[in-house]
């Protein structure tokens, strides 16, 4: 499995890219159907950082459908890495830092996981992950860093990486391998038929893991017609021809936030903190339970948070546009 | 202006004197917490024209007092802000150079100013898993950095257990020859005093103690020989008007109960 | 649909052959002028979901008849795109690998297929400087390449003064020797002939006459030895069909004269 | 001079931009103070790509104060690189293609210029060109590419550039040099006062050279209010603090394009074309008297062009809106 990580040879990348189907055409598919281009043992780079535009209808499809040894990638992770671990889905991840949030400290989940060596937990620093992803969407095996040097973080990191110095200044740099994850998923607030997407506020590293990666499942808050598309495309922020799935899901983040469309809903991310605190093993078996195995549909999902969770969460997500 | 002790607590103590440190004009990479707090209330007193960048990507936003974020990754965090921009691209900056400070919290420091947010214990077999470096680790390797922290023996260790956040590593000129050419710990602020670094050895030492507290104290709650500087002084006690304007911020004493 | 010669231009020729050569699906990174042309027109016919780029950032654009961009970085040549992003960005795309093609004019090409856009003589002390390699240099490093152009004896050399944009460079394995691992020329379309290059030796050789033409015309207009393939065919001439649209697209004849 | 164009000491860099004023405030100036701000011998990095979005406004001002020896290099040089040869401000350009545009042939000044030894003139080639930016806007001394190998173009760019075997995959690579020029000027369509800049379609490689220059000098058309950048915040692409000077100049990129504001002009640039190409030399020295020494003001140099050139312009330029 850790081969996975390493730098893809060229040939091969560039051989998988050209297998792709890149032409213009529509990709709208359901939760599960999209869920199914998941495959055991991919590494999967989610989008959105913490909280925020998480693709949890995306997650929680794959945690209902029993998805085994996923690597999980990104570039902060909250209580979707718990999910993740205590559904058995993951058991590898890789991300510059791991809790449910500040306000919430240390993640119990996540230490009974790495602590017992259930899981594997591999840290980089934020810019590092940053740069790796792109790396991969540059097409080039490795970026060059001034960064993850004299710290044990970089020493951690010290089999993946290589110290260089410069030909032109003789600095001292750190070369970041590229990650090219097998599938990318990623929530944005618009896109159209095609897997165009525009993508409000915070971009985080979105654009790049979907250049990187060799497959994109992108879940959206609306569809919209590719004419919009077309109308402003100095706003379309991940191309078609990178998406191989696209399916409109409605406050597809929940509990955590859409730009411009929803805050947190933070009753219910509390909750989850307390009942998991109290107990991360059964805690997450609950909640499991509750939230992702006992709701058939994303619909029954979202039931459990309740209408007025759903219109204050909305309330205060749109707020952002009152200023 | 001087104010009763009993009349802010400890956080609210770390908050104005971390703000006392920044001035008008710099560009300030804040963590959530302490950090945005104190360079909101830089920014309000006496240096309107600073800037907040966060990590999740974002430059010169306007934190609304009662409505802090919970992170640096949430829209919150956006509110009026001149850019956002992707996470990659704001952490270039710091490499870049055009950020003055870089200001956070810290779990655990040692007398070099590592800071420690991964590990306690053995790395291979911890007892804790904390979460880890975030944007720490580039940070502190690419500028100057002050750290805002609660003054506890267990959190002031002769060595870090793992260093996350490199300070001046094992001191004198360890942290360029490892290639980190530039930045560094300027300052740490506790509830007991100001620290600073010295300029050869690169070891912590107390430039000023706040009202009241004595070198004892601070010994006593420090796990290192802690060096006090020939021209020890004492800061001002938080004046009032800090108080207040700090004590809109956050009404609801979220991060400075 | 035969069609009588003296019907269409030879850039209409150009433009037509060249527009055959390509698969619906694809994505596309052309130039102005008669790439420009024949990708709109492939579109148009037989490859409704086939993608056009252009290197001034643009994704996906829909040609508008009569309103043809003079360059690849203006808005015209961003009419109803998909997206737009910065030129470097859209560079990138070729060295990830999602681009399909490459296809460029050429003002002069050697029998390994490079080309030169920079320099006629010595470079040093140059007989003509012309404006260089633009995206050329990038793209036939990076992907297949079609190039359409006339054939002339002083564009067909033995070896260009000067590698702009790389073909098989010297031959047999020379270019993935040299790190161009991937891509390399795949078809050059003139208006006598449609050549494609022998997989050992990586020298061009004539696929197919376009009709009316004869070995000996083509390779008295050619520079150097030129191999005709053993199962050389004719090309059937452009279409009422195909001429009708291109005419559509350039009214004014502004690259099709 | 030739130093100007390697790449610059880490620790210079940095000392040079903490020097810089950084902090949020007023920066508007006229045409002439911001000119100024440009040295003899700087190397200039101008924003835009050929006929799109060029600081022609800036270029007046640089050419009526005949500033010297100027290293200017951009993505792709159109006619106001001849004009830069010219008058005489520089003799060296770096770029990867230079000539007025494709339909009007190849640049008959730059070849005067070229040819006999004047000027100098490095081509690199375009994604080079950005990554070169690219690497100066990240503060590394380079950047890999698969570029630029085995050409004349990678040949002739030897001494600039290293070759590198992959120590991940043992794949050749080129490291391109960052570039870091000493002022960068660029034409938006809104800026504020303070120097946030929103750039509407194209947006080439302004935003590298923003972020790698010691200087930054806005021209915008419109000079808005700081509220509203701060409204969509996800609009800004050139960050206040890079920026040095705000100049407000209507059709400040006349006789060519600025997106969705006006077309080129290209009746304008027809008459320019022929005038050079009968005699590059006088043709320009006559455009120059003109159009720049003889307009005392940027408002005179576009009554050169005519109120029904600049509607036709705009008419056109709008019309990208309509669809």
């Amino acid at each position: 499995m850790a081969d996975r990580l390493q730098v893809k040879p060229y040939l091969d990348l560039r051989a998988e890219t050209q297998a792709r189907d890149r032409g213009l055409h529509e990709k709208v598919m359901s939760l599960e159907e999209a869920a199914a281009l998941v495959h055991d043992g991919d590494h999967v780079a989610i989008g959105g950082c913490t909280m925020s535009r998480t693709p949890m209808a995306m997650i929680w499809a794959l945690i209902r459908q029993g998805r085994r040894n996923l690597i999980a990638s990104r570039s902060i992770m909250s209580n979707e890495g718990d999910l993740l671990l205590a559904s058995g889905v993951s058991s590898h991840v890789v991300t510059s830092w791991f809790s449910q949030g500040i306000v919430w400290g240390i993640s119990k989940v996540m230490r009974l996981h790495v602590e017992t060596g259930k899981a594997r937990f591999d840290e980089w620093s934020h810019m590092s992950m940053g740069l790796r992803y792109r790396a991969g969407a540059m097409g080039v095996p490795f970026l060059p860093t001034r960064s993850m040097m004299g710290s044990d973080v970089g020493k951690r990191a010290e089999s993946e990486t290589r110290e260089m110095t410069c030909p032109f200044t003789g600095d001292q740099l750190v070369l970041l391998p590229a990650l090219n994850p097998d599938v990318a998923i990623i929530h944005v607030q618009r896109a159209d038929s095609y897997g165009n997407a525009q993508i409000d506020g915070l971009p985080f590293m979105d654009m790049d893991i979907a250049m990187a990666a060799s497959k994109v499942i992108l879940t959206t808050e609306r569809l919209i017609d590719n004419a919009q598309i077309r109308r402003a495309p100095d706003r379309t922020r991940i191309p078609f021809f990178t998406t191989d799935a696209v399916v409109e899901v409605p406050f597809g983040c929940a509990p955590h936030e859409c730009y411009g469309t929803y805050e947190p809903f933070f009753d219910q991310m509390n909750d989850y903190a307390k009942l998991v605190s109290a107990d991360p093993d059964k805690g997450a078996a609950r909640y499991l339970k509750n939230h992702f195995y006992d709701t058939a549909t994303w619909e029954d999902y979202l039931e459990r948070f309740g209408t007025a969770a759903m219109l204050d969460a909305s309330r205060r997500g749109r707020s952002i546009y009152d200023d | 202006m001087m104010t009763d002790k009993s009349a802010y607590t400890a956080s609210e103590l770390l908050a104005v004197m971390s703000a006392r440190l920044l001035d008008d004009g710099q560009i300030v990479f804040a963590g959530v917490g302490i950090p945005l707090l104190a360079v909101t209330l830089a920014q309000r007193l006496h240096a309107p024209s600073l800037t907040i960048l966060f990590e999740g990507g974002v430059i010169g936003p306007f934190v609304v007092p009662g409505e802090l974020p919970p992170s640096t990754n949430e829209q919150r965090c956006t509110r009026k802000a001149n850019m956002v921009l992707p996470i990659t691209d704001v952490m270039l900056l710091l490499q870049r150079g055009y950020i003055d400070i870089g200001f956070m919290g810290g779990a655990q420091i040692d007398r070099y100013g590592n800071l420690n947010s991964s590990f306690i214990g053995d790395p291979d077999k911890p007892k804790t898993r904390l979460p880890g470096t975030g944007g720490g680790n580039d940070i502190s390797s690419l500028t100057n950095m002050i750290v805002a922290m609660k003054h506890e023996k267990r959190r002031f260790v002769p060595e870090v257990d793992f260093v996350t956040s490199p300070g001046f590593l094992s001191g004198g000129t360890s942290r360029a020859d490892a290639g980190l050419v530039t930045g560094g710990m300027f300052r740490v602020v506790t509830d007991l005093a100001l620290m600073g670094f010295d300029g050869e050895n690169r070891q912590m030492k107390v430039l000023a103690l706040h009202q009241g507290v004595s070198r004892d104290q601070v010994l006593n709650n420090t796990g290192f020989d802690l060096a006090f500087d020939d021209e020890l002084t004492e800061t001002e006690p938080p004046s009032a008007d800090e108080l207040a304007v700090l004590r809109k911020l956050d009404p609801e004493q979220l991060y400075t109960a």
